[in-house]
């Protein structure tokens, strides 16, 4: 097989260092602005959460936010579409060393990833953090599980299809209760709770819970996906 | 000083990428690369408003304290979920390929197949 | 701001790093630490929801993913049985003819070379389980067996069959071949009973022994050694069998058994 | 209310096809039914005058989401509905799993969000799902070409939104707001500030990238033909005009009439040549989708009221004949199991009525015979612009559409054939009969005497001359041209032509 040419060497890195060049000399980058005002001004008062990045992503903006999660859905259902019906039988499904020092560094680590992934959810709008992170955060430490006790020991207490449709089930979930205002004739991805006291649990409004929805929908995804990827590897 | 900041080494990363993506035959190291532009532009947006003197945009009373711009921030969210999504599928085929083909390296898997299409 | 000046000056410098790495396990982590650089500065940078978002899918989740789909990938996987000339363990090397064969071959195809020691009887077992692509060590296809395929021989070879009389000790033919070829050896110096088939390169091997008080018979029929296959890797199979034919026009192979076996 | 629900109601369709496996099929066909009352509706309220624009939570424009309806968003809601019905019954003998209709509920989801979307991030975010969601459906079956084919796909998609979100950055930074209205007002008096060029080329190149245009869509042709007929003619029929849509609401933002012109005319007539010269039949189509795509972006990039009203009605042509055709190749190539148009004609007999007369009127569509319907596009763009260059290009492009079409000519032999099974027919019939009668129906989008002047008996004349001409070249033209450069279409090489393909329109915009 003939390799990469000298020619194409060239051609590439000319091309590319012209590319580079062009966007550094007409970018028009003078340091850092000030961008973002009306949210700054605006967002914690009008949405009742703490952390800006929240209001807009949860709230401003959460078609975005919800179209989002229909990709990682994609993303999901199809991982799970071509990897599942490859060979990797039930028996054969990842068998590990039981390596006494993982498995007690496994069962040390757990507990607190988890609950940084469960802290990080549910004080998404008061802190840094949020569903997405808190949700991944928390599948990782399933993954450490996994690692310890083998995937299949995991994989045992759930039922993979029924997975599958809780999965969509929270999604289900989470596009109603986007759409429910208009059962209020509101608009739809309207905020229907109260602010609340700037600062404690409740006051986000709708933010928390959906939070919560997208933390255990992408909990269960990360799970999805990494254990498709662990069995149609075999072993760890 | 000056000339480095965050949207000038995005624009570094951005075209490292590229030349990871044209040269390197090897799809994962493809993959990584593609990664890697993709992460340069997230660089870039997080970047374009961060003040040096700014705070994270987390309100902590009233005030106006010198908040950096949220909505870059927000946006960036996004993208990175997006990027995992596209990386996890894209894997995914390139796993399938390299079962069917015995190979990583994408102008060979390229030939293999215009050999079974035909011309 | 000094300390964000310096972690932005080590990107491209790590990115340059892992993207030129050959291995690509080097490139996947040399990525993950990229991406966990990039979180620090993303703090820096007073954001500290899009550094925590970084670190948990960039750095950890993204990392994982690639390890567990490069180790399926990038890989042949060989088991075999350890025959001497053949396949053979050498400090922590493994040699042999076959060896050297299967190494050209996965170069051809870009992949890492991965080969496993196992006893002669669990090879048909790691193959049909789809742990390993190619089965090697001294197999010698006597029967067709519709479950594997065979590549065409790459060296000629005999069968021994040894007996001395009783029925324990050696390896017991037909009953149970659960046994490493050291353990025949091993046999054969405590003048064990029993009998046993061997090929030319193990024959050799024990010939080294003393063989006095066995009988020894050569089968008719001419044999050669192959590589062992699962039926559906058609499309590998073929590949190897035209790496073989390749070998042995441009005298590749005759140079390799040479250096073997003079 | 109703823009968002229909794209939010597609995707808890989908979310809903995971839970109601048998009944898949009807939900989708019923949820079909809905959408088209819902944007009988919208049409109703928009014919009096009341454009929707609403802003989702009730905040104000500088902080969220914009969506409005408009007519090109009318018109393709209409082209996509009737496309996912035509798929619908096309498929509906056949046993797909629940995986197929959640991607297509998911694929009609995101066109409509996309054709109501006003804002530069929310465009991004869509074109990735509608990225992902082809992408998977390009590689349904699971053949290594189409795997590839898909993985090429993506890989580009992906560098392009990459390309994209960073002219989103340039702009943000610059103008601190996302909203395309805003923007435009923002941007007045700055026209050629170097940012903006910049930014502007971005954007486009990385659309571009997705809305099939010859010198970006690498990709392409190897993904439109390697999949199942059924995806074809979603992806060549709706996915790519979406590409086209975004490319429209950049047009009067940003300045792109000069790269977008020259940019028509490079896929236009690149399209054609390697679609006179390609033998295979879905990969033909599959170039023609490349070329057609010419005459939709010299009408968004001259931009005078005229030449979008053409290309809007050439889009909806378009996506008509070769979603018709694409079908029809489809079932042809099942009956007969030949690929390449030599092959087929030869076993013409085993092909089915139906389908052929389906390849015919798509055949005589897309050759721009009137009354069809790719005769009233190409006589509205003609009749938009006075300048020589452009009516040249218009005429080479339809000239090359006839020569590259009549090599099918003799598959339409009258012949005694097998019966098609009825859901392919309503498939054919559902495509076929509005580009029949066309002609009336394009008075619904123009002033009448607008619509008398434009349709008058010349272009009638001028459009038969054109196909006589094509089919008199045909048979004068070399069957073989020495090679086409076929390396472009592989991955690296695609990048290296994307690359410059930037450049092309960096310099356009700097010259524009």
């Amino acid at each position: 097989m003939r390799r990469t040419s000298f020619s194409m060497v060239v051609v590439t890195a000319l091309l590319v260092a012209c590319f580079c060049g062009v966007l550094m000399a007409t970018f028009g980058y003078r340091g850092a602005g000030e961008g973002g005002a009306p949210y700054i001004a605006r967002g914690a008062v009008e949405t009742g959460a703490a952390n800006l990045v929240s209001a807009i992503y949860l709230n401003y903006r959460l078609y975005d936010t919800l179209l989002e999660i229909l990709v990682f859905s994609v993303a999901v259902l199809g991982v799970r579409f071509y990897l599942a019906e490859q060979k990797g039988s039930e028996e054969e499904v990842a068998r590990i060393p039981e390596s006494q020092v993982i498995r007690t560094s496994a069962d040390l680590l757990f507990p607190p990833i988890f609950l940084l992934g469960i802290y990080l959810v549910l004080f998404g709008h008061l802190s840094p953090g949020g569903g997405f992170s808190g949700g991944t955060v928390a599948g990782t430490g399933l993954l450490l599980c996994a690692v310890a006790l083998g995937a299949d020991v995991v994989a045992r207490r759930f039922h993979e299809a029924a997975l599958e449709r809780l999965e969509w089930g929270v999604l289900l979930v989470i596009l109603l209760f986007a759409l429910s205002p208009i059962a209020l004739w509101r608009l739809p991805l309207t905020d229907l709770f109260p602010r609340g006291n700037l600062g404690s649990l409740a006051s986000g409004g709708s933010i928390l819970i959906y939070n919560a929805l997208i933390g255990l929908k992408v909990f269960i995804g990360t799970w999805v996906v990494v254990y498709s990827f662990i069995r149609h590897r075999g072993e760890i | 000083m000056n000339f480095i900041n965050g949207v000038t080494i995005a624009i570094v990363l951005f075209g490292i990428g590229l030349l990871g993506l044209i040269l390197r035959r090897d799809l994962v190291i493809k993959l990584l690369s593609l990664g890697l532009v993709n992460g340069s532009v997230i660089l870039c947006l997080v970047s374009l408003n961060a003040r040096p003197d700014g705070v994270p945009p987390i309100v902590r009373g009233p005030g106006g304290a010198p908040y950096v711009d949220p909505l870059p921030q927000a946006l960036v969210l996004s993208a990175i979920v997006i990027n995992f999504a596209i990386l996890a599928l894209a894997l995914v085929f390139v796993m399938l390929l390299v079962e069917r083909y015995h190979t990583t390296d994408s102008q060979r898997i390229e030939h293999e197949i215009e050999e079974e299409e035909g011309p | 701001m000094i300390a964000r000046t310096t972690l932005l000056m080590f990107l491209p410098l790590i990115a340059v790093f892992a993207l030129t790495r050959k291995r690509r396990l080097a490139a996947v982590i040399g990525m993950g630490m990229f991406s966990l650089i990039l979180s620090a500065v993303y703090l820096l940078l007073h954001a500290p929801d899009v550094a925590i978002t970084e670190a948990a899918i960039g750095a950890a989740l993204v990392t994982f993913i690639y390890i567990l789909a490069i180790r399926k990938t990038g890989r042949l996987m060989v088991v075999g049985d350890e025959v001497p000339g053949l396949l053979k363990r050498e400090g922590d090397r493994i040699t042999g003819l076959e060896q050297e064969i299967l190494a050209s071959f996965s170069k051809h195809l870009g992949l890492d070379l991965v080969v496993h020691l196992r006893p002669r009887h669990e090879v048909e077992v790691a193959l049909l389980r789809g742990e390993a692509d190619i089965g090697a060590g001294g197999i010698v296809c006597t029967d067709e067996d519709e479950r594997f395929l065979a590549t065409p021989g790459h060296l000629p070879t005999g069968l021994f069959h040894l007996a001395r009389e009783g029925t324990t000790g050696l390896r017991p033919e037909e009953e149970d071949e659960r046994v490493y070829f050291s353990d025949v050896l091993e046999a054969i110096r405590s003048k064990g009973r029993g009998s046993c088939t061997l090929d030319l390169a193990r024959f050799i091997a024990a010939s080294r022994l003393d063989l006095s008080g066995y009988a020894v018979e050569r089968l008719a029929g001419s044999f050669s050694y192959v590589f062992l296959l699962t039926r559906d890797r058609e499309d590998l199979h073929q590949r190897l069998s035209a790496h073989l034919d390749r070998l042995r026009q441009n005298g590749e192979l005759d140079e390799m058994i040479r250096r073997y076996f003079a | 209310m109703i823009i968002v629900l229909l794209p939010l109601g597609h995707f808890l369709l989908a979310a809903l096809c995971l839970a109601w496996q048998s009944g898949t099929r009807v939900l989708t066909l019923l949820s079909l039914l809905v959408d088209a009352s819902l944007v009988g509706l919208l049409f109703s309220a928009f014919s009096q005058g009341e454009t929707l624009a609403i802003v989702l939570g009730g905040w104000g424009r500088d902080v969220g989401i914009e969506l409005a309806d408009d007519r090109f968003s009318l018109v393709f809601c209409i082209l996509a509905l009737l496309l996912g019905g035509s798929v619908v019954a096309y498929l509906w003998k056949e046993r797909l799993r629940p995986y197929f209709y959640m991607l297509l509920h998911l694929l009609l989801g995101s066109v409509f969000a996309l054709l109501f979307a006003r804002d530069l991030f929310n465009i991004y975010v869509i074109m990735e799902l509608l990225t992902l969601t082809s992408f998977l459906l390009v590689g349904y079956e699971r053949k290594p070409y189409q795997i590839w084919a898909g993985l090429k796909y993506l890989l580009l998609a992906s560098l392009g939104m990459g390309m994209y979100l960073l002219g989103v950055a340039i702009i943000y930074y610059h103008t601190g707001t996302l909203n395309l209205s805003i923007l435009t007002t923002q941007l007045i008096g700055q026209q050629n500030a170097s940012w903006l060029l910049i930014a502007s080329s971005l954007l486009v190149s990385g659309i571009a990238i997705k809305a099939g245009i010859f010198i970006f869509s690498l990709w392409l042709p190897a993904a439109h033909a390697s999949a199942t007929p059924a995806v074809s003619a979603l992806l060549s029929g709706m996915v790519i005009k979406m590409g086209v849509v975004v490319l429209l609401r950049l047009a009067p933002v940003f300045p792109l009439s000069l790269p977008l012109e020259v940019l028509s005319a490079v896929t236009g007539l690149l399209g054609i040549i390697y679609a006179i010269y390609t033998y295979d039949l879905k990969r033909m189509l599959a170039f023609h989708t490349l070329s057609q795509i010419g005459y939709l972006i010299l009408g968004i990039g001259i931009g005078s009221e005229l030449e979008i009203a053409g290309s809007l009605e050439y889009a909806v042509g378009h996506g008509l004949f070769k979603g018709l055709l694409f079908l029809a190749a489809g079932a042809a190539v099942q009956a007969t199991g030949k690929e390449d148009i030599p092959g087929l004609i030869a076993k013409r007999s085993q092909i089915p009525v139906a389908t052929r007369v389906g390849l015919l009127i798509g055949t005589m569509g897309i050759m721009g015979l009137p009354p069809l319907a790719g005769f009233c596009g190409k006589t509205l763009l003609s009749n938009g612009t006075d300048s020589p260059v452009i009516q040249a290009i218009l005429v080479l492009l339809s000239i090359g559409t006839v020569i590259s079409f009549a090599k099918l000519l003799p598959l339409f032999r009258l012949e005694r054939g097998p019966s098609s099974p009825w859901p392919k027919t309503v498939a054919y019939v559902i495509l076929g009969l509005p580009m029949v009668l066309f002609l009336p129906l394009t008075r619904l989008f123009l002033p009448i005497e607008q619509w008398r002047e434009s349709f008058g008996t010349i272009p009638f004349l001028e459009s038969l001359l054109m196909v006589g001409v094509g089919l008199l070249l045909y048979r004068f033209l070399p069957k073989r041209l020495a090679n086409l450069p076929q390396r472009i279409f592989r991955l690296e090489e695609a990048i290296l032509v994307i690359l410059s393909g930037f450049f092309l329109i960096y310099l356009l915009s700097v010259l524009g």
